[in-house]
């Protein structure tokens, strides 16, 4: 048996590398072996998750999982901010169909419409609109490229160490085994069958000061973007007057 | 839900009402003035409000009703009011409803924060500090540097609430439950936590700390700070000097004291190392500035750290007995005084900037002595009592969390905290030390330079108002300290439950 | 005749509200005459003093106090009270009177929540047992009187609810109460006479000095403003009142040095003062935390409970904490002391310090401030005399720094600087004294603060004077022959100056002689030789030949010379200076000449001195066996007899090379070298002349000017190294904050990922 | 390691990279809304783990905490918009590393790194004016739009 700590260690080091030449760094050169980087870091990464019981739950994560990881990691690589919103879109899919896979049917539905839908389609429109013909330079070129990749990819190697020490780590007997819900248990509370009138109860009921107060926080934002946006276009017309005033 | 929860938020019903009613009211009038007398009017009103919660023995399930809660909440209000007769002006460029307005929110966010006994609200009570700010760093001045200053403390703030969030997963992951009180509770019964699940603590305690450092402005978190408070106005830069704060060691305090894991120790390290960073460097770079509002950004880094040390003694001295030197009372007698001094000292910057420019850097106060000597005295009582001469406010700030630390190192029960508490106050009073230098150097320029030029002083008499009344504060709490020492004495989070609603998240 | 409580709050009260009435009043309404109130009420003050003094006086001679000294507290008001606070809280929650952990309260035991029996039957039960249980752990510790205390049910309950064995001495319960509370006693009478009575001539002598200047309101309002926080000080009953009013004369004093903020260098001066003075009151503010930690109060007197230098500590038999706690104590009170004393290596900011008024010069860096360190020590010498390392290291910061000031003084040009570094060589003297930890030292010490307060006060206002006259030329090298147009400055500069060398019978004679007595008696007598005290002896012996260097160097450049060279900034009216001025001049002067005689022959002051508690704790308690009388007067006549010698030896030195050689030594003793014959004379311009400056004169110099340059680059660089190592730190950092957003988020991610790092692995 | 386990790991992994790939899209993309939506999925990342808690705890809380980002993710979203139209209205670019004119006094500028232009391979080709006449210059080129 392997050391699965060694084989993480090495993950998160491929996939720096493999991320710091897919980000745009002003060259071509390189990329394809950074995709190739990447994927050979996802899959020995992937190669050390735990079975998941039988194949179909296995294969239905497998792809979500992939979707998911595969479009976010192109939508910080990607050079065109279209794209990258795009790419964004698809992550938010695998987000949302990770959600149903785990029984937050709601969530998933609130992830597409709320953000697929919403938000992420007015930034396609800002960026349609703000977006120059070819690519900008602050586009092609990244910040400390290479930086980030490192300090991002250990971040998350020394997140999924812990995980994956904590969940395989061999245990004495005398020791409380971490306890998984029951189906039964399960399907009584989370994955009961009227799963949002569950959730509906819930929030109006535990958490509804914390409603109220969201209600308060969209009003506030509603406010907030319409006066930002009115005082800027206000101040672009002063800004006009004033110039048309020297000249 | 009860009509009794409807009876303690009412403070914060009412806030959020005044705040609703501005916006609304604002987009069906053009008029500028009068809302900041509907803003004190809401403050005033959520003031009486809170009177009678004081009295409301019952402490449900989303809120506690400790001491720590009741002195954060009474603090914002008293910071609202304060704020409000600093910003009493009109905005030059209009936007001033949707400034009270935003005020009133944040100020409701605030005191929610610091009442939450659920990971949800208290996130969407730092929401609602966060975005009403978002939109009062936008208003004000609208030029460049204002606007970077806006997009660097929206982004870094979306950052720090990720990583907050993070954390807090991680936490409800542990006890399987958003409930601070069951958090407490899994976390109390050592066998509570599955074997292995400490490493998910310590994930927890960083993260979740992390997050809230942002708001104290701790090191390496601050980095927003300077540069935010430079550009921003003088109000606004009072505003994030204080509130954020408030909000943050509140939470901080729920989080980091109450639950946490193995008593709090895991978080004492880190807070400890928070705290001398922050000291420290936030002390060295202000000796370089030249930019006032920069210098006092770097003095509320130096002065997160003072607090993040009470905190520490709080969390080594879990076993406080009443009456004993406290790190958490100390720390809200310190955030009280350093909030009355900072508030006065932007108070006395705004009053004496022009109609069109605001006053930037240590030499426009040279001269101020002789030209003002009112507000000249104001301003350096204001700086002593940051740098903590003795009979005003900030000498019994420091000399309480001083004693706190070192009460720790005299009594502490683990061998290692001894020495180790020594050497925090020996730097915290070294950095009170060097902390004398710049201050100073403002007291030197109004006093021993000649002006520059003529003193404007048209930042209206609101901002004078509100001056006088931080001054009052520092000399009062100077002479006559009690009922401050008092009050915080008691501001500390409670340990006993109170009520048993939080079963309804197990019915099993 | 008023009570002591009438007197003792009167004298601060007065001054006070003559800053008041001259801030207030000063720029509109008096002006020029904006002396008056500070005038008056420093004189009706030194009265109430000097009725304090004899009030004291007389019932401290009574036969009650004759063992454990005379105090009598006064206790104006509570300023901060959180103890009444928990009592109010306890009062509420039970009314039957039975005292009850409060619900909200309920302490934690080993961090588990719950555990405590809830009855609280139990708590009540058991509380009976507990009290006589920590009444009995905490007699031995002495920390709580066997009167009964208030809170003391309160504090054994908290100790009772603490897990076993950690069952301390309570320090951390906060029964804080600070009140502000005066006390007199022989110390505090003697200090506030002196600082009275100095302030008061010095503020008379303002009046001509200060003459049209611009800000003549500011100065008198600060003036009494600096002899309020003084006389405070000395009369504080409290460490932390202390602590304040520590503060409060370093402000006072920024504010003075920094007066004619003109010129900059006036206004780094002050700043720098006040930065050193951080440096020192840092070291004081950790010392006050450890005694609170240590002995759980701050008062000096017995109140709620044993005052760290009360009479009950003081009367048990092993009351003081000796030990490292003991030893770090001191170590930190003496780094405060001497910030506040500019001693060595803290020194460097009192010769700065004289870019103030001459005035303030006088009063605040020689006469009274610079003494609150040796009020200080004297104070605390309970504390001290339980370590024998700290009262070495007393002897011999105040030995090293005795030497530096006089050999520094001995090659300045300045005549104010030249007085800056006798008074840090002086208070060297008195440091040396108190580090000798007896009740002769003491005594000695706080008599040489005495007749020190009056010459130095006396030459200051002098060399003022001298300035005064000249236009503010201060440079000795400028100015020559004086004597002729300022007859009465010269006569008291010498009186001052005599007094100063120790010259027999003059006030410094006694004092000094009383210093040498007490540090030789550390080392005569007994069995143990201690090499410390006879090193630092030998060395300030020899430190009288270089005051009598230094202090004739610059009367005779001043007063003496064959013409009378006045700068041209002088202008022509050079001429002495008004009454205001020279009356004071002449009052110093006959304090200075008679006093020492006057205190000396009636042993008074020592007697008095020895009857406070602080003091009287030496006597009863002597480190060594006490030599006999006799013994102790033939070794006192001896060093009097040597060091008249001494004296006599430098003061002919100096004339010899400051007026003998050349024209003026020619001119002066022309007739009697006559008279011997021309040969002699001129084998003794040839001969002894160039002999002594190769063999005595240059050394002295290269000496003194490599300790100048030493004391400038060296010591005074590494005081600023500390001022300005956190600027380079800044410096260093300051590239962190380059306005990058991206920059930002990166830092803050990898502050994360240390934190996971160190914690995590 | 039974399957409830197994799920929770898988997803708290999955998690976790997406808040890791979202840092590094923060810290290195300087496109503004680019790094908002870098930022926005540190916060699917976050919702991912608290879902997949909640589904192990067996509890609502989880689900609850993700309405709620959901909700302040919306919130922030027209605030960012609002913000980045006004910045992209003053400097005709979305570029974040413009922003940096408040810093430490003596600080250099950021300075970006000259790269080469990106080769248009559809460069229009020169038409010949009419004799006499003075040809016309095409228009340079600008990798911005001045304005909206």
């Amino acid at each position: 048996m392997h050391d699965p700590h060694i084989i993480l260690i090495l993950t998160t080091l491929l996939g720096a590398v493999g991320l710091w030449l897919m980000l745009p760094r002003g060259t071509h050169r390189g990329r394809s072996v950074g995709i190739i980087l990447t994927a050979v870091a996802l899959g020995a990464g992937a190669s050390q998750l735990p079975y998941l019981g039988d194949w179909l739950t296995e294969s239905i994560f497998g792809v979500l999982a992939a979707v998911t990881v595969v479009s976010a990691a192109a939508t910080i690589a990607f050079r065109n901010p279209v794209y990258c919103a795009i790419w964004f879109g698809l992550t938010l899919l695998g987000t949302a169909g990770l959600f149903l896979f785990a029984g937050a049917q709601f969530l998933a539905v609130a992830t597409i419409v709320v953000y697929a839908g919403a938000i992420l389609v007015t930034f396609l429109f800002v960026l349609m609109l703000a977006q120059p013909e070819g690519k900008a330079a602050y586009d092609r070129v990244s910040w400390e490229a290479l930086l980030s990749a490192v300090l991002g990819m250990v971040f998350v190697g020394v997140l999924s160490m812990a995980i994956v020490g904590v969940f395989t780590a061999p245990r004495e007997a005398k020791e409380r085994p971490v306890a998984p819900p029951a189906a039964k248990e399960l399907a009584e509370n989370v994955l009961v069958p009227q799963h949002v009138a569950a959730l509906g109860t819930e929030l109006f009921g535990k958490h509804l000061i914390a409603v109220e107060v969201a209600g308060a926080l969209l009003l506030a934002a509603l406010v907030g973007a319409a006066v930002i946006v009115a005082q800027g276009k206000m101040e672009e017309k002063n800004e006009r007057n004033a110039q048309q005033k020297r000249d | 839900m009860t009509y009794q929860t409807v009876l303690q938020l009412l403070p914060e019903i009412l806030l959020v009402a005044f705040a609703v009613a501005i916006y609304v009211g604002s987009a069906f009038s053009d008029a500028q003035r009068g809302w900041n007398r509907a803003a004190l009017a809401g403050v005033v009103l959520a003031a009486c409000a809170l009177a009678t919660v004081h009295y409301h023995p019952a402490g449900g399930y989303p809120l506690f009703q400790d001491g720590l809660a009741l002195f954060a909440r009474w603090m914002a209000l008293a910071l609202a009011a304060l704020y409000i007769l600093l910003s009493f002006k009109p905005l030059p460029g209009g936007g001033t409803p949707e400034m009270f307005g935003s005020l009133l929110l944040i100020v409701a966010g605030v005191m929610l924060a610091a009442a939450a006994a659920d990971l949800v609200l208290i996130f969407v009570s730092l929401e609602l500090i966060s975005i009403p700010t978002y939109i009062l760093l936008y208003l004000g001045r609208r030029d460049a540097l204002q606007q970077e200053s806006a997009a660097k403390y929206f982004y870094l703030s979306v950052l720090s609430s990720a990583i907050l969030l993070y954390g807090f997963s991680f936490l409800y992951g542990l006890a399987g439950s958003t409930d601070l009180h069951n958090i407490h509770d899994v976390f109390l019964d050592a066998g509570g936590l599955p074997q292995g699940f400490e490493l998910f603590a310590k994930l927890a305690a960083v993260l979740a700390i992390a997050g809230l450092s942002f708001r104290l402005t701790a090191v390496p978190f601050h980095f927003y700070a300077p540069d935010v408070y430079q550009g921003t106005t003088h109000a606004n830069a009072a505003l994030l000097s204080v509130i954020p704060k408030l909000a943050g060691l509140a939470v901080l305090v729920r989080i980091a004291w109450w639950a946490m894991p193995d008593g709090g120790h895991l978080a004492l390290g880190i807070v400890a190392a928070l705290a001398v960073l922050s000291m420290t460097l936030g002390n060295v770079l202000a000796l370089w500035q030249d930019n006032l509002r920069r210098l006092m950004a770097y003095s509320s880094i130096a002065h997160a750290g003072y607090l993040l040390l009470g905190l520490a003694a709080a969390l080594a001295m879990r076993n406080i007995q009443p009456g004993a030197w406290d790190g958490i009372g100390a720390m809200m007698f310190y955030l009280c005084v350093y909030a009355a001094a900072t508030i006065g000292t932007f108070a006395v910057f705004e009053h004496l900037g022009g109609s069109t420019r605001r006053v930037e850097g240590i030499d426009e106060l040279a001269g101020l002595g002789r030209e003002k000597p009112t507000v000249a005295a104001m301003l350096a009582a204001f700086m002593f009592s940051l740098t903590g001469i003795p009979i005003l406010a900030g000498f019994w700030g420091k000399f309480q969390i001083f004693g706190s630390a070192l009460s720790v190192a005299s009594d502490a029960e683990t061998a290692f905290l001894r020495p180790l508490f020594i050497a925090l106050a020996v730097v915290g009073v070294l950095n009170a030390a060097v902390s004398a230098a710049y201050y100073l150097r403002i007291v030197g320029a109004m006093y021993f330079r000649a002006p520059l030029g003529k003193f404007r002083a048209e930042g209206g008499t609101g901002a004078l108002l509100a001056a006088a009344l931080c001054c009052l504060l520092v000399l009062g709490l100077g002479l006559y300290p009690r009922p401050l020492l008092r009050a915080s004495d008691r501001a500390r989070p409670q340990l006993e439950i109170v009520g048993q609603v939080s079963n309804l998240s197990h019915p099993k | 005749m008023p009570e002591i409580s009438q007197l003792l709050p009167l004298i601060p009260a007065l001054p006070l509200a003559a800053a008041m009435l001259t801030a207030v009043l000063g720029p509109r309404l008096l002006r020029k005459q904006s002396h008056w109130p500070t005038v008056l009420a420093l004189a009706l003050s030194c009265t109430a003093s000097l009725m304090l003094l004899c009030k004291v006086h007389r019932e401290a001679g009574q036969e009650e106090y004759e063992r454990s000294g005379y105090e009598k507290i006064v206790t104006l008001y509570t300023w901060a009270n959180v103890d009444e606070a928990y009592e109010s809280d306890l009062r509420l929650r039970s009314p039957e009177g039975t005292v009850v952990i409060s619900q909200g309260r309920k302490p934690l035991e080993n961090g588990r929540l719950r555990q405590q029996s809830p009855e609280g039957a139990t708590v009540n039960s058991r509380r009976d047992d507990s009290n006589k249980d920590s009444l009995a752990t905490a007699a031995p510790l002495g920390l709580y009187n066997s009167e009964v205390i208030p809170f003391q049910g309160f504090t054994s309950l908290a100790n009772d609810c603490r897990p076993e064995g950690t069952k301390k001495q309570g320090a951390t319960i906060k029964n804080f109460r600070i009140e502000i509370a005066l006390r007199a006693d022989p110390l505090t009478a003697v200090m506030l006479a002196v600082i009275t009575f100095v302030s008061t001539l010095v503020a008379i002598y303002s009046i001509g000095y200060m003459h049209g200047d611009p800000g003549y309101w500011r100065f008198f309002s600060y003036i009494s403003l600096f002899v309020f926080s003084m006389t405070m000080l000395v009369s504080a009953s409290n460490f932390l009142l202390l602590y304040v009013f520590w503060e409060a004369v370093g402000l006072c004093s920024y504010l003075l040095i920094g007066f004619w903020c003109e010129k900059p260098a006036a206004a780094a001066a002050g700043m720098k003062a006040f930065l050193v003075n951080r440096i020192g009151d840092f070291g004081f503010a950790l010392g006050i935390f450890l005694i609170w930690t240590t002995f759980g109060t701050l008062d000096f007197h017995d109140s709620t409970a044993m005052g760290v230098l009360g009479k009950m500590r003081l009367a048990s038999p092993e009351p003081i904490v000796n030990g490292a706690v003991g030893t770090a104590i001191c170590l930190l009170l003496l780094l405060g002391a001497c910030g506040k004393s500019a001693q060595f290596p803290l020194h460097v900011w009192l010769p700065d310090a004289m870019e103030g008024p001459t005035p303030v010069s006088a009063l605040i860096h020689a006469a009274t401030m610079v003494t609150a360190g040796v009020y200080m020590l004297a104070r605390c010498m309970p504390l001290f005399a339980a370590s024998p390392f700290a009262l070495h290291a007393v002897a011999v910061v105040g030995g090293l720094t005795a030497l530096i000031g006089a050999v520094v003084a001995i090659t300045q040009t300045d005549l104010k600087r030249i007085l800056a570094y006798s008074t840090i060589s002086h208070l060297g003297y008195m440091f040396l004294a108190m580090g000798a930890g007896t009740v002769l030292g003491v005594t000695a010490g706080m008599f040489h603060l005495v007749t020190h307060a009056f010459f130095k006060a006396l030459l200051f206002l002098a060399a003022g004077s001298v300035m005064h006259a000249m236009g503010g030329v201060i440079d000795i090298r400028r100015f020559g022959g004086l004597r002729r147009i300022m007859p009465v400055t010269h006569w008291t500069f010498l009186i001052g100056g005599l007094a100063m060398v120790g010259m027999i019978p003059f006030a410094g004679f006694y004092s000094k002689d009383a210093i040498l007595l007490a540090v030789a008696e550390k080392f005569s007598f007994g069995n143990h030789v201690d090499l410390v005290y006879q090193t630092l002896y030998w060395t300030t012996f020899g430190g009288i030949f270089l005051i009598a260097v230094y202090t004739f160097r610059p009367f005779l450049l001043t007063f003496y010379g064959k013409d009378t060279v006045i700068p041209p900034e002088a202008g022509h009216h050079a001429h002495e200076s008004p009454l205001s001025m020279t009356g004071p001049l002449v009052i110093l002067a006959l304090g200075a000449a008679f006093l020492g005689l006057y205190l000396e022959k009636t042993g008074g002051l020592a007697e008095f001195l020895a009857g406070t508690p602080s003091v009287a704790y030496l006597n009863r308690y002597p480190l060594a066996p006490e030599p006999s009388h006799e013994t102790l007067e033939s070794l006192h006549s001896s060093i009097g007899r040597q060091s008249t010698v001494m004296v006599a030896a430098g003061i002919l030195f100096t004339i010899f090379l400051y007026a003998g050689s050349r024209r003026r030594l020619a001119d002066r003793l022309a007739g009697p070298m006559k008279r011997l014959g021309l040969y002699q004379l001129s084998f003794g311009k040839l001969f002894f002349d160039p002999l002594y400056r190769l063999f005595v004169v240059r050394p002295l110099e290269l000496f003194a000017q490599a300790c100048a340059w030493f004391d400038n680059r060296f010591i005074d660089g590494s005081v600023n190294l500390v001022g300005i190592l956190p600027k380079l730190l800044g410096a260093a950092l300051r590239p962190l904050q380059g306005g990058l957003i991206q920059f930002y988020a990166l830092a803050m991610i990898l502050g994360v990922l240390i934190f996971l790092g160190v914690l995590l692995l | 390691m039974s399957p409830e386990i197994a799920l929770l790991n898988n997803y708290l992994i999955v998690g976790a990279i997406l808040f890791g790939l979202g840092l590094i899209g923060f810290m290195s993309r300087r496109n503004m809304i680019v790094m908002f939506l870098a930022a926005e999925m540190m916060l699917q990342g976050v919702s991912l783990s608290l879902v997949a808690w909640s589904r192990f705890r067996n509890d609502f809380g989880g689900q609850m905490l993700v309405i709620f980002i959901i909700a302040v993710a919306a919130c922030e979203a027209a605030i960012a918009l609002g913000l980045v139209t006004t910045l992209f209205q003053r400097s005709g670019r979305l570029d974040i590393a413009d922003w940096h004119a408040l810093r430490e006094a003596n600080q250099p500028a950021f300075v970006d790194e000259p790269i080469s232009e990106e080769t248009s391979t559809e460069e229009p080709l020169p038409t010949l004016a009419r004799a006499g006449v003075a040809p016309q210059v095409p228009p340079v080129k600008t990798d911005y739009r001045p304005n909206v």
